[in-house]
């Protein structure tokens, strides 16, 4: 089984020789620190950034220069700043190869919700139904089940959208899937985790077709 | 040169009233205009309707003009860090109208620059799209958003210059530039006022012609929400 | 009767303080001669300037500094230069106060036709069909008749239209005309100019009231 | 840092072919990709689609394609400074499509934003909304434009890095920035190449994002078309 960590050492596996990256709060945020070194990467932060870099040293904050998660960061040499319209425009002309977000619930035909419990918890979507509805390639991290044990992987979500139909992989800490046509495909398990744990935990349509691989480490 | 100085805050917001709609630039606390907003707490304008990303936190930003219930209506797209914000919502003080964070910035730039509304799959399949025209363009789906109508825009910027000039500095640009021009009436604080022709006209984010009032911004708190570091190697 | 610079001089007139304006090509270019000095005025070309100044001593033009007409400009203290889609988005947002441009036709109602004589010139609209469709404020500047004597004050354009019902007054070398629902009202005479000039060369309805006054020197 | 660096202009124009459609930057002769242009005259591909404001002179610019009978189509706004042009369009030779400067810009900028079509004043009620789709908003009426279609973008900065970030000088910037990242590849050519880390960040116009190749340019000409000077008092 996968930890936090675990989760985004796998996704940073995706993460391609020139891509530009947006990554969302959360666990996506730590997929930065898994990213080979010797591949070329540029993160964007739809408040206006490109070419983020690590967080300061202690005393070198700077209160105007932020991410999304209004973290304080810094920016690499290439770096640039705009605005929110331009930040939007990279995002829903496709200039972005690639997005990490974070998900409540995911449903085996790719839709996906992550912003708003009816009645309980309504903070907004952010800039997720842009990059969901714009991004060609997403990946959703989150953990299989949620925390009174339910999967978060179902047939249908049960929570307002964010997106139809839009979610490419997902990995949690149990598995990596594709959506497919025919619903979650499983791809590999986690350390440790049986297909039968993979199968007990994902409500929605399973895919498992012959040995299905443990993630290499 | 067409000057746009005012001397302070209060000529700056002369014509401000009750039940007016404001756009208010800014990215969490970041780039957010300080002091139109301790302003606009001072005058006690009440029903007013706010455009801005975010909605500030308990006890800064907007949420000084959540705590003097202020505010009729919000309209943004995150609104996550303010508990007293929750709580009018939830009991209904409070109207809030969540929207993509895209589409929000667009719908500023669409002021600004004369369109009446603009295609964008943001929100496409959600309760963000109901009922609203949706079309479909080259096998993919767009909803119809119309462009905002606001009264006054408070943008912040780092320097600026007597014809209303605007330069922004990092992220803290953000949604400030597309929110000038986008009112009836812009307003700009900069931390930095400088005479015409001090500004290289190659640097300038938004060209003066967007902007009706700027002046020299004091006391810039700058707080930092999430203050994030890493320890030296 | 007015010369080029006559026109421009009395459309100078129109020009108020705080105008942002932007001059067509031919006699337009001229009205920046003729503005009060103590008034502000900017003005603004398409190509991406705002803040234009007069044309630039010998030896010192700048290749990558002209206006819409392609001259060498130079620029004032608190110019901008910008791109292309947000110069038209200061002229369709309506924040140019004043467009002051050239026409071959005029049309009663307010139509203007200034871009194209079929079959014979087709030298394109460039900014004009976004100036007229944006602009609440259009003065049109023109000689009252073409070359072969014609009137260019019209009930209908026979030429392609630039646009509809949007030319709110035009200053010629005869006269200064406002339009209104009724057709072109005569508001100014040129010097020496009589009214039944005017009328005989005025192909469209022309509205004359009173006396109408010889135009202010 | 992802670095769009080639060497030269025959490597930053790998892939063009005859019958595609190119987006080119300038206004008249002014910010033109003259190293790109001349490319396109010694690589010879022929039945061009361009998109482009003006269409050159008859000796420069896009005037040597025209010469070369190179281009098919032009989508232009206007195209008043070219004999040869006029000949070629008259005779029924070329195929021009004159379109108004601000829908052209936006029609670029559209297509590098995502946005499928949009609403535009201009041209309503003329021959250009022929065949278009128009509709009222607040009583106003406007033309649908769909977003321009291009496989290659050729601009010209003033300054670039190796992120592909571009500075452009006063109006040499008109169309470039509207047609970065509007088709399927932009190569950007700039008068002066720098290392990443040499541009501030807040001064960039275009991020590298929009841009596939960038190549330092040689000999520029910049050629003024309409020299005009004042005496010296």
């Amino acid at each position: 089984m996968l930890d936090k960590n675990g989760i985004a050492k796998r996704i940073a596996k995706e993460v391609k020789d020139g891509y530009y990256v947006n990554l969302g709060i959360g666990i996506p945020t730590l997929v930065a620190n898994f990213v080979r070194e010797d591949i070329s990467v540029e993160f964007q932060s739809e408040n206006g950034v490109l070419g983020m870099g690590p967080f300061p040293f202690e005393g070198e904050e700077d209160a105007d220069i932020i991410n999304a998660g209004k973290q304080t960061i810094t920016t690499l040499p290439g770096a640039s700043f705009f605005d929110s319209a331009m930040s939007f425009g990279m995002i829903r002309g496709k200039h972005v190869d690639l997005t990490i977000l974070g998900a409540m619930e995911v449903a085996e035909n790719g839709d996906i919700a992550n912003w708003k419990i009816p009645g309980k918890m309504v903070k907004g979507m952010g800039g997720a139904m842009d990059l969901v509805a714009s991004a060609e390639n997403i990946i959703v991290a989150m953990m299989h089940t949620n925390k009174a044990g339910q999967s978060k992987l179902l047939k249908k979500c049960s929570l307002p959208l964010t997106g139809v139909g839009c979610v490419k992989k997902i990995v949690t800490n149990l598995a990596v899937m594709e959506v497919t046509s025919d619903g979650f495909k499983l791809l590999e398990r986690a350390p440790g985790v049986s297909v039968e744990t993979i199968v007990a935990a994902t409500e929605g349509k399973l895919v498992v077709e012959g040995e299905v691989p443990e993630m290499a480490s | 040169m067409i000057k746009k100085t005012v001397p302070n805050v209060e000529d700056a917001l002369k014509g401000v009233a009750s039940g007016m709609t404001f756009m208010l630039g800014g990215f969490g606390l970041c780039g957010i205009p300080e002091n139109a907003i301790a302003e606009l707490v001072k005058l006690g304008i009440k029903d007013i309707t706010c455009i801005s990303n975010n909605a500030g936190v308990d006890d800064f930003g907007l949420g000084l003009l959540l705590q003097q219930h202020q505010i009729k209506k919000m309209i943004s797209s995150y609104v996550g860090e303010n508990d007293e914000f929750e709580r009018q919502m939830l009991s209904g003080e409070l109207e809030v109208e969540l929207t993509p964070q895209g589409t929000l910035a667009e719908k500023c730039r669409a002021a600004q620059a004369g369109f009446p509304a603009f295609y964008t799959p943001a929100g496409y399949g959600t309760e963000v799209a109901e009922g609203k025209e949706t079309r479909e363009f080259d096998g993919k789906m767009y909803v119809l958003e119309p462009a905002y109508k606001a009264d006054f825009s408070f943008v912040k910027a780092w320097k600026g210059d007597e014809a209303g000039n605007l330069i922004f500095k990092g992220t803290a640009r953000n949604f400030n530039p597309c929110m000038c021009g986008a009112a009836t009436v812009t307003v700009a604080e900069v931390e930095e006022l400088l005479p015409a022709g001090s500004l290289d006209p190659n640097e300038i984010h938004v060209p003066g012609i967007f902007v009706q009032r700027i002046f020299q911004g004091t006391h810039y708190e700058k707080r930092i929400e999430q203050r994030t570091v890493r320890q030296k190697a």
